[in-house]
């Protein structure tokens, strides 16, 4: 890989100042951004890829290279969990393995955005529409694990509250607002665009650095915890991410998409979740440990996408598409 | 003055309002909640400091007749078990005001 | 009333984002602002609406147009809550009826932002001296509201604590806010207002768009409250706005006003308070009970003026100034 | 180790600072308050989340001994009957590190 | 149901990983935190409006055997006497829940 | 000293904005900056200045004259402290001159960064490597005071770990988050600033000014506190501030400094620490009262300098340097 490509993204405010908070929690700094400073700055850059990516898609319309892509979106939905839990059942109880799963089989907003940065830094973009795949993309996980979980435990007492799944799946608050600004930004077109750039486009990329220090003390706090979760988990968190995006970076060139969606949709197979599916599954599989499957998007995957990932992926489809 | 028992818990946030239901179904006539409470358990240090919220607990009491007290107790048990937390009892007296 | 400028109010990001605001509770998403971000909105737009207001006054001046819209102010600001007193009355115990009273009597403050937002939209602009006509209008119905309280109840223990009551009524923090950032931007004026301008004008749509997504959610939650406020207030809460704003039109075209300014008092009379006077009913008042004013003010009549009340006004007023 | 009483008391946070001024009346030596405690009782839910600051309760406990903890519960009596609230006794054991 | 001990702890929270440490040697199997508190006391006002964290309170508290109660209150006593605080004991019965 | 300088320091929107926030307190409105959003505003403007400052070092270079002023920073971050104790040891015990000196041996960002939006009102600049001075005298002053304490001090039980103390001085939030973001502006440079420029650069102002509303009322709350401190102390907070600028003005004019950063070099020697310092001396000096330390900075030496102090160390180097 390109070492200046890695350079490249490395030497940007945003992933230094992940790094800068990384540094603080190991050289135990005290520093710390206090909740709720931190749902600001997740709900800013939610609402701020929505609007600008319903925007875009104002603009471009709904043409079969959106539908394409949505497509690809949907199946590697499905089919990440999926291989996914076998891979883990190797190793893991059911319930962990339905957790761990759904976990990576859905996608992480702050990768996406800092991908999305850093192709911009490259000069190069991706569509608007890119932001309709990611929000189809959060949901499925939940349910494809619930449904193996259903499959394959049997759990003495109680069934699954399907109704209760499906809420969690597609009303979480993150599927919700990002689906509403999209929408928001579809209707209001140019008009509202302009008026809510100054706030939502012009500050987007400091705001991302903002949160990234946040994301670097929350996943340097959780580093401690990688010894716990052992090297299986640990060569799983690194590597399930890479046959993902290469898998995704083979679909999305066999069906032709573009650079710079291709790359994004490759970062978005890559990433796991780190809130929404948590959240949804301590809810419905409580006989999974949070600490294996949180630790492990936070403080193994996202890392590594972030810093190495990133212009790995981009170096593929770099030689891919010249 | 009245001798009454009062039931604390401790639970994960995620499950708060199922554990206030289970108070209401119990037949309490009120309570009190401290959100975003840490600690530290069998499961380990919930800190809080995750952009999710399943590190952090809730901190629940309300107070009662005894009778009640042990219906709460014995309602929330379940929940307690299958997610973990914490449930105590102890007397108070209340100073009625009305 | 001109279907177009129902949509142009609705197609707007921020009025959108109070929908989106209000469908998440509806459809139970869990979506939460937590405190105390909304107050950091609440406040930005504050001092926003005070430092410009301020500015946009040491532009004017003081003249007489501008006398005569405080004197229109301060009479409103009476009468509005006097009449309302004797239609709760109807209804209504003494308590209830006072706080009502008075929070209907006072404004909202981000009803009038988001009033002058629509206006700008729409290429007209008000003056600034109308932000001084709405600090002024914050407080007299607290007072109104009391002196008709030690008129009319026969409270068996205690008397009020007349000195505490001005105090909350003056010296709340919003009037302070308002009037303090009023002041400072009146005496700085256009070298104060360029640097302040950056963050307290450039952004101020986008904040108020943020803001208003809490407040849908805010409202939301209210919304299962409606039913125990009973017919008699929920036909109160939207008749008494339009009342108000039709009394107030008519004032401003009998004394001459400007149309942006006619339009924007008539908002200010058509508003109801839901921070600064329900603090202080609830101290001065504890008999009446806050679920009917705070719902009254927040789920009713919020809701109204933001999505049909800004462009009803508007219709009036355009058909009398054309 | 010292016999004292607890003495906790729920009040809506727009009268805590009347709540206070009473305890200080009523001669303890201190206080710990939590501010922003959510609840239910009789006046509804109080679940914080208003613009306004009128659905949050806080929570306070002073330990003391009990002749002051009676003349706290007395004094404090005619502010809860007013506003709602709740108060509560207790026994504990004080440790003292002085 | 079983009876127990509650230790309950207010100590400056620049002090509350230190008071967590001596919990922690004492012996107790988890502790519940509520951070932010506020308080009076001997050392005066804690309003915790500072941008420093300096006039903060934390409030802990753990149940345990009355053995282990016995040694936190000992184990804590030299550093609520250094930098002031609380330490309170007290009777709680237990609900097992696993 | 020139009124018009005295004038043209207050007629500014932040320090206008400070004394609104004082007002609020002794006014008693309610009015309030709920924590964590104050720490937003510190961290925000911590952050802004580091990257600033390490763009502008970015295009400066280390050269001999930035090397100078470092010089000279670590000097009277040593000398400070010193001289501070044995002023104090005239009147106070061991434990609380310790406490103290080391508050006033060390700085206030905030204190600079509204010295530095005054010179920038005037016309002026100073260099980007005053931020790496500012950095450089946070931390001695605390390890100076513990120095003196372990001389002068017979504590019966312990002896001060040293290794925690080092961690305190050196590792605190405040020197780690200016140290790092300063080195992220260097190493990323022009590119990495216009990035960042409309968050951190463009609002600026605006953010400082907010920050001082808040600073304002906590300074108002602190007011009460300030008989209890004696008439000794507070004469300390107004003159030693005088002193240290004018002995700093002194070593400028002899080495050369440039006019802006001689200003800015007295406003850090004048200034008082009440973040970091009294953390450190709260741990490490529990014997010593924090009402007065943080009292004397926050309510006495910080209003002072804000409203006072930097037109008066301004007009004796416009004098100097003409
Ligand atoms: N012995 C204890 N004393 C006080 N709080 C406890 C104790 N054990 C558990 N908790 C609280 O209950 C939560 C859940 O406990 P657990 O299910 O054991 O992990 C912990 O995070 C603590 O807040
Ligand atoms: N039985 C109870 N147990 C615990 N907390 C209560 C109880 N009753 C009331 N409270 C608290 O006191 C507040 C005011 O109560 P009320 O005046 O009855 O509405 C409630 O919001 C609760 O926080
Ligand atoms: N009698 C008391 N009752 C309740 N809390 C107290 C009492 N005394 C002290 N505290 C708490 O302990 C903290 C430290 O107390 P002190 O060391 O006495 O200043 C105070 O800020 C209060 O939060
Ligand atoms: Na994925
Ligand atoms: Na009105
Ligand atoms: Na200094």
């Amino acid at each position: 890989m390109g070492i200046d490509l890695l350079l490249q993204n490395v030497l940007n405010p945003p992933v230094l100042l992940f790094l800068l908070g990384l540094g603080a929690v190991l050289l135990k700094t005290d520093l710390d951004i206090p909740q709720p400073l931190p749902k600001l700055f997740s709900l800013y850059l939610l609402i701020a890829i929505g609007l600008h990516g319903g925007y875009e898609l104002s603009k471009s319309g709904i043409t079969p290279d959106v539908l394409k892509v949505l497509f690809l979106a949907m199946l590697m939905a499905v089919l990440v969990p999926l291989y996914a839990f076998f891979i883990l059942r190797l190793k893991l109880d059911i319930y962990n393995a339905v957790a761990i799963s759904a976990t990576y089989g859905s996608i992480s907003a702050v990768t996406f955005i800092t991908a999305g940065s850093f192709l911009n830094t490259l000069g190069e973009h991706y569509g608007g529409y890119m932001v309709a795949a990611m929000t189809l993309m959060e949901s499925p996980a939940i349910i494809i694990g619930l449904v193996l979980l259903s499959l394959f435990a049997k759990r003495n007492n109680e069934g699954i509250n399907w109704g209760e799944v499906f809420r969690e799946a597609f009303l979480n608050p993150s599927v919700y607002i990002l689906m509403g600004t999209l929408i928001i930004g579809f209707l209001t077109g140019e008009k509202g665009w302009k008026a809510m750039e100054p706030l939502f486009g012009v500050l987007f990329k400091g705001m991302l650095a903002f949160f990234l220090l946040d994301m670097g003390i929350v996943a340097g706090r959780r580093i401690g915890e990688i010894k716990k979760v052992g090297l299986f988990l640990i060569a799983f968190g690194i590597l399930l991410p890479i046959l993902n995006a290469t898998l995704a970076i083979a679909l999305a060139k066999f069906l032709g998409l573009a650079k710079g969606d291709a790359f994004m949709f490759s970062i978005l197979c890559a990433s796991a979740s780190y809130i929404a599916v948590p959240a949804a599954m301590r809810l419905s599989v409580p006989e999974a440990n949070p600490s294996l499957y949180v630790t492990m998007s936070l403080a193994i995957t996202f890392p590594f996408n972030i810093a190495v990932g990133i212009p790995l992926y981009y170096f593929f489809i770099n030689m891919l598409w010249g | 003055m009245k001798s009454m028992k009062k039931v604390e818990v401790v639970v994960d946030s995620v499950y708060l309002s199922r554990a206030l239901e289970i108070l209401e179904k119990s037949g309490v006539s009120g309570y009190t909640v401290i959100r975003d409470v840490l600690g530290k358990g069998e499961r380990g240090l919930m800190s809080g400091d995750e952009p999710t919220d399943v590190f952090k607990n809730s901190y629940i009491f309300t107070v009662c007749e005894e009778k009640t007290a042990l219906r709460v107790a014995e309602e929330i048990k379940p929940l307690l078990k299958k997610v973990g937390g914490l449930c105590l009892l102890s007397d108070v007296v209340w100073i009625p005001h009305r």
